[in-house]
C-alpha cells in the first residue's frame, strides 16, 4: 500500500525524522486557514499516489492565505495522470541550500533492506543511477544484524558529504529511517529530496512511503490510513468486492484464476493481436459469488467488447465457476460475447453446464490460445 | 527419485486440525503420501482419522520420524510455524500459507543461510512427484509422472504448463512451486540445482514471471552449472510498468523485473524461452524427442 | 546490579507479566495504610538483596491492618544474612493452586539466552536441578534470531503442564520475559514461584532480577533503581569512592591492581594460612588518591590485622602507589602492619621511595608469595 | 611467527585521536608495531603524529591495508566500532575498552560466528608477540621473547606469570589477554588452536579465573586436540560463592565455575595446574627443561 506524503512525512517525524511543519487540505478555505496559521510563503501541495505531479502543475508556492486559497483551487480537482486530487498539503516554503536524496528499499534480489543515498538529490533517481553511478551510494543491512550506527557514517562519507554538520544529521537520519522502516515493515521508505537549509539544518521535504499489505493485520495504524477514494473507481469497487483487478487499456476483458495464469493470459491476447482491457484474478478460490463480482466489475467498463474467461482448476472447481457465469448472465444483463475455457479440476462437469444453458452470448473453447483468439476476433 | 519429496517423505502438517490443513493433508495422503502426523498447540493427543497430532513438532519428528513439514496455519502465525518446524530439525519445510509479511520472510530467509534445510514457499502450492508423493494444494490427476522437472513461481500457470506437458505425451518427474512472493524459500537456483543432481529428470521448465531478478540468476546458473536443458516461460510481458499484478508481488521499478530483460538474460545465455505456454510445452516436446 | 523484588516485579509489570497489586512500605504505619488500601489478608514482605528471607521471618502475612503494622514492625530492622532490612513490600495475598518456576539468565557458557521452567517450583532451583534434572526444561535463544513464540510453547509442553489456559498463560509470559529481559539487558530474570491461583490465573509471585552494570548509561530508569543505602556499609563506601572492595570474613587486607591479580593474592594469602579480610580492587588506574582512598575502606574493617598490597604494574605505575601510600600513612593513623609488593612499570622507584620513608609499621618484600607470608605472619 | 600479532601487522586504532588511544597507539607503534591508520568519524584528514586518519575504517583499509584494529573508543559506542571493524574486512579487532554491555557481546558473538575475523577483548589488555609487535597496553618490557605461549582472562595476572617465567629463564612467543568479561571474542580454545599451530610456541600457559565455563572447554580442546604441554593457573580458589569480584564477571551459581571445579576438569584431562602463579611458571619450567 503507497502512503500519501503527508502520511509518510508523519511516520518520519514520530520517528524523529526533521520534516516541515504542514497542515492538510481538502479545500481552498481550509488551504487559507492553513496558511495563515503556519506563515507565508507556505507551499500547497497536491496529494496523489502517483509521480510526475511537480511537472503537472501540482506543487505551486502561495505568498499569502488569499494566494494559498488561490492555488489550492487550482490543483484540488486535477487529474494527475488518472489519480484526481482531492487532498493538498500545506507546508511553510523551504529555503534550499542543497538536495541529497535517501532512501530505504526491500531489496528483494538481495533479500536484504538496501539504503541508497547521493547528494544528486532533487531528480529522478534511475536517472542518477545511469549518468552517474559512482554518486550512488548503495549499502545492504543484514536483516538479522539489523542496523548499526556506523552504516549511516559509512553512506555520508562515501558520498561525499564534507560538511560534518550535515554528516552527523545524515547519519542520524539514515538509523531513524531504518527505525521507520522496520517499525512499519516498509517496502520503501524514499526521501527525496533531503534538503539541506542556508542554515545548515537537515530535513526531508517530500516522502515515498509503501507499507506491505501482508503486515497491515499488525498495524492498525497504517490499515487506517488507506485512502478508500484514491485511484481508479473501477479497481476501487473490485477491492471492495475482494477481486484483484487492474484496469488495462484495451477492449478484451481478461478474468484468470491465479495471478501467473491471469497475467499470462493478458500476454496471450496481446500476442494473437488483442488489446486487454484488464486483469483480473479471481484468486485461489474461486466460488461462483467471486465470478458474478469480478464479471460485475469487468462489464462496468465501457471499453470492454468481449470477455475471456481462463480458468484452470485446482482448488478452484470447474463446475463452479460455470455455476457462476450462468447465475451473473441470469442476474445481468450482458451483452458482451464471453468466451470460456475450462480445465483441471471438474473441468468437464462445467463446460456440460455451459452446453447444456448454452446462452446466446457464450463461447466455450478447448485451449487458452483458442480461447484468446476467439475473444480477439469477437471484440474486433 | 525425483526431488524433495517422495516415497521417503514423512510428512507432518502444521495446522492440520484446521479446515484446510485437513482437507489437503488428507487429500496428500490419500494420493499415497506418508502423512504421518500433525501439529496444533493445545491438541496435543487428538487425531484426524487415524493422524496423532501433537503440540510442538519436536515432539511429532520424536514420535513419528517426520521428515518434512507442510505448513497451513493462518499468515500471522507462519513464520512462527517455519521457525518452529527448522528448528525441529525439520528438512523440507513447505508453506502453502499465503499472506506472510515481507519482512518475516527477510530474517526467515537470513535464518536459513544457517541451517542445513529447505524451505519452499509461502504463498505456493506446494510439492507434486507424481506417483510417489503430492504435498500440498496441487491438483495430482492433471500430472503423469515422466522426466520433466517443473518449477514455477506461480500456481495455476504452472498447472496450465503441466497440462500441456501431458497433452504432448510427457511426464514430470517433480513439479515444484515456490511461490510467487518477493522473498521466498527456496528460489529457483536451489531448485535446478536439485533437478541437475536428479536421475529422473532429463528436462527441465521454469516458469518464471516479472518481477525480482531470481530469473537472472537462474540464467547464469544455468549456464555455468548444469548439463540439462531447460526452457523457460515468463509471464507479464504486456504488464504495464509500475502496476501490481496481484499478490504475485510483482512490482517492477524501471526495466530490471521485465519479463523482457528476463527472456533476453535466460536467451543470452542459451536458454530457450516460450512467449506462451504452448509454446514453452512444445519446446520441450522437442527436446524430448531430439 | 541486583534489583529488589518491588523493582523486578514493578518492571514485569510495565511488561505485561501479572503480578499481584501492592504498595512499599519504609515503616510499620506505612504498611497498615498500605493493607487498608489492598484489603486483607496481605502478605508482609522482607526486602533485601540476598535469598533466604523467607526462612529468616522475613514473610509474614496479616489479617488486618493492625496486623500489617505488627508485621511490618517484626521485620524492619531485622538482619538477612547482613542485610538489615528498611523496606517491607505489602502485597494483596494470594491462593495458591500450584507452584511453577520460570527463569530467563545470561547463559555465559552458551553466549545465548537461557530460559529454564519447571513444575516444581516455589524451592531452590538447584535441588530441582540435581534431584529430577528431567523435569527442569533448558532452552536457549539465540541472540541474533531473538524469542519466537514457539519457544514459549516448547517450554510448557517439554514440562507437562497439561492445563490448556496455563499452557497459553506460561507461553505468553515467557516471551514477555524475554522482552523485559532484552529491554533491560538483564543478566538474570527468575520467577519463583510462577503461581496459579484456584481460578487458573498465572501469576509471579516472586522476582530476581538483576541488570548488567555496563549498560545503565542507557537505562537512566534503572540506574535510578540502585539502592545506595542497601548491602555492606564499608563496601557502600568503596563504590562511593570509585574502588572495588568485596568484605571477606579474615584478618589479612588485601589489596591488589586488577581482579585477577586481587583474587590471586587472596588465594595466596590463603594458601600461606591466613585469612583474607576482603578484595579490594585498585583496577587499572590508580594513582595515589586511589590509593589512599582503598586503604581508609580498608582500614574501617576492625578485623583486619594486617594489610597486603600487591601490585604489579602496567598501567598503573609502581612510584604513583608508593607515593599513595605515604600518603595514607602520613593523613590517617594506620597502625596495622603493611606488606608492599611492588613488580612492574616504576616498581624500582617505588621500592626506593618507600624505603627512604621508612614508615615503621611498612614492610617490603619482594615476591608476592613472600610478601603473603609476611603479611600473615604479621596478622597473627 | 608467533599468533594473531608480529612483523605483518598493519594496525589501525579505532579512536587514535582520543587520549588514551593516542598513548597507546604510539607506544606500540615505539615498540615496533606498523601503525598504519587511526579513526575517528569526523576527523578524516588529520593525522596524529604522521599516522593518517581516517572517518571510516573501510576507508583505512583501503588506503593503508590496514589488517588488523585496535578499539580505543567509549563504552556506549565500542560495539559499533567491532562492527564496523569486521565489515570492513579487518582480519583481527582487538578491543580494549572497557565496560561495553553484555547483550552488546552476546549479539557479536553471534555475529562472529559467520564471519571469518578473530576477536579479543572487549576489556583486555591485549596481545604482545615479543619483539616483533604489541597491539594493547601490556607492559612489553616485562616479557622477552621465547617459546612459551601464554593466554589469560586477567591482565596484571598475566604479567605476573609472564614475570615468573621471565625470572626463570623463559620467554613468551605471545601473550593473549582475552579479558575478563562475561562474553568476550576469541575464547580460551580458540587462542589455544592457534598456538598449536604456531611452530614458535613450545609450551603454553593458560590463566584462568572463576566463572563461566570457558576453562572447562579448553580442558576437553586440550586433552582432544593438543599436542603441546599446557600449564593452568586459575585464579580464586578462596572466593566465596554468590559474590562478584570486580569487572572479571565472576558470577558463581552453585558449584559450575568455581576454581576447585576448573582444576579438577583440567587435571582429569591431564593438565598440570599450578595453586599460585609461582608454581604455574615453576611447572613450565621443568617441561621446558625435560
Amino acid at each position: 500500500m503507497d502512503l500519501y506524503e503527508f502520511q509518510g512525512k508523519e511516520l518520519f517525524r514520530r520517528h524523529g525524522i526533521p520534516v516541515s511543519e504542514g497542515r492538510l487540505a481538502m479545500n481552498p478555505a481550509q488551504a487559507r486557514e492553513a496558511a495563515q496559521q503556519l506563515g507565508c510563503p507556505v507551499v500547497v501541495k497536491a496529494q496523489v499516489l502517483t509521480g510526475g505531479r511537480g511537472k503537472a502543475g501540482g506543487i505551486k508556492v502561495a505568498d499569502s492565505p488569499a494566494d494559498a486559497d488561490a492555488r489550492a483551487r487550482d490543483i484540488l480537482g486535477m487529474d494527475i495522470g488518472g489519480h484526481v486530487v482531492h487532498k493538498v498539503w500545506i507546508e511553510r516554503a523551504s529555503e534550499i541550500a542543497r538536495e541529497y536524496y535517501l532512501s530505504l528499499t526491500f531489496d528483494r534480489g538481495a533479500k536484504k533492506p538496501l539504503f541508497m543515498f547521493t547528494r544528486q538529490g532533487g531528480i529522478d533517481i534511475e536517472e542518477v543511477a545511469a549518468s552517474s553511478p559512482e554518486a550512488l551510494v548503495r549499502f545492504h543491512v543484514d536483516p538479522l544484524e539489523g542496523y548499526h550506527p556506523w552504516q549511516g557514517r559509512r553512506l555520508v562519507y562515501a558520498a561525499g558529504v564534507e560538511d560534518p554538520g550535515e554528516q552527523k544529521q545524515i547519519a542520524s537520519i539514515a538509523g531513524k529511517l531504518f527505525d521507520v522502516f522496520l517499525a512499519c515493515e516498509a517496502m520503501l521508505c524514499e526521501i527525496n529530496p533531503l534538503i539541506v537549509t542556508p542554515q545548515g539544518e537537515v530535513r526531508a521535504l517530500d516522502s515515498k512511503f509503501t507499507v506491505d499489505d501482508n503486515a497491515l493485520f499488525r498495524h492498525a495504524d497504517l490499515a487506517e490510513m488507506r485512502d478508500l477514494e484514491a485511484g481508479d473507481p473501477l479497481e476501487r469497487l473490485a477491492r471492495e468486492k475482494g477481486v484483484t483487478y487492474v484496469k488495462l487499456d484495451g477492449e478484451v476483458g481478461v478474468l484468470g484464476n491465479g495471478a501467473g495464469l491471469t497475467m499470462s493470459t493478458v500476454d496471450v491476447v496481446t500476442f494473437v493481436g488483442g488489446r486487454p482491457a484488464n486483469f483480473c484474478d479471481l484468486g485461489g478460490g474461486g466460488d461462483a459469488q467471486g465470478v458474478v463480482d469480478a464479471l460485475s466489475v469487468i462489464t462496468r467498463d465501457p471499453q470492454v467488447r468481449s470477455i475471456f474467461f481462463n480458468i484452470f482448476g485446482g482448488i478452484t472447481r470447474g463446475d463452479e465457476v460455470a455455476r457462476g457465469i450462468l447465475q451473473a448472465l441470469s442476474q445481468m444483463s450482458i451483452e458482451d460475447p464471453i468466451v470460456v475455457r475450462l480445465d483441471g479440476t471438474n473441468a468437464e462437469e462445467g463446460r456440460r453446464l455451459l452446453q447444456d444453458a448454452a446462452p446466446p452470448n457464450l463461447h466455450v473453447e478447448a485451449t487458452m490460445l483458442d480461447g484468446a483468439r476467439r475473444a480477439v476476433e469477437l471484440a474486433a | 527419485m525425483a526431488i524433495l519429496v517422495d516415497t521417503d517423505t514423512r510428512l507432518v502438517v502444521q495446522g492440520l486440525t484446521g479446515s484446510e490443513g485437513k482437507f489437503h493433508g488428507l487429500r496428500n495422503r490419500a494420493y499415497g503420501t506418508q502423512l504421518v502426523a500433525g501439529v496444533t498447540p493445545g491438541k496435543g493427543g487428538q487425531d484426524v482419522e487415524g493422524v496423532p497430532v501433537f503440540d510442538t513438532v519436536v515432539a511429532a519428528v520424536t514420535e513419528t520420524g517426520a521428515n518434512t513439514s507442510m505448513i497451513f496455519v493462518p499468515a500471522p502465525f507462519a513464520a512462527d510455524a517455519i521457525y518452529e518446524a527448522l528448528d525441529a530439525g525439520i528438512a523440507i519445510v513447505i508453506c502453502i500459507t499465503e499472506g506472510v509479511p515481507a519482512h518475516e520472510m527477510l530474517r526467515i530467509h537470513a535464518y536459513l543461510r544457517t541451517r542445513d534445510a529447505t524451505m519452499i514457499g509461502p504463498n505456493c502450492p506446494g510439492v507434486l512427484s507424481p506417483e510417489k508423493a503430492n504435498v500440498g494444494i496441487i491438483p495430482a490427476e492433471i500430472f503423469r509422472e515422466g522426466s520433466v522437472g517443473l518449477v514455477s513461481r506461480s500456481g495455476t500457470l504452472t498447472y496450465q504448463i503441466g497440462h500441456e506437458l501431458t497433452q504432448l505425451g510427457l511426464g514430470n518427474s517433480t513439479i515444484v512451486g515456490i511461490g510467487g512472493d518477493p522473498v521466498v524459500g527456496a528460489s529457483f537456483v536451489e531448485v535446478l540445482a536439485r533437478f541437475e543432481a536428479d536421475p529422473q529428470t532429463e528436462h527441465v521448465v521454469m516458469v518464471g514471471e516479472i518481477g525480482g531478478d531470481e530469473e537472472e540468476k537462474a540464467a547464469s546458473f544455468i549456464e555455468s552449472e548444469m548439463s540439462k536443458p531447460v526452457v523457460a516461460y515468463i509471464a507479464g510481458f504486456t504488464a504495464p510498468p509500475g502496476k501490481t499484478m496481484g499478490h504475485a508481488g510483482a512490482i517492477i521499478s524501471g526495466s530490471a523485473g521485465t519479463a523482457q530483460a528476463k527472456k533476453d538474460a535466460l536467451e543470452e545465455r542459451g536458454v530457450r524461452v516460450g512467449t506462451t505456454p504452448t509454446e514453452a510445452a512444445e519446446l520441450v516436446a522437442a527436446l524430448a524427442r531430439a
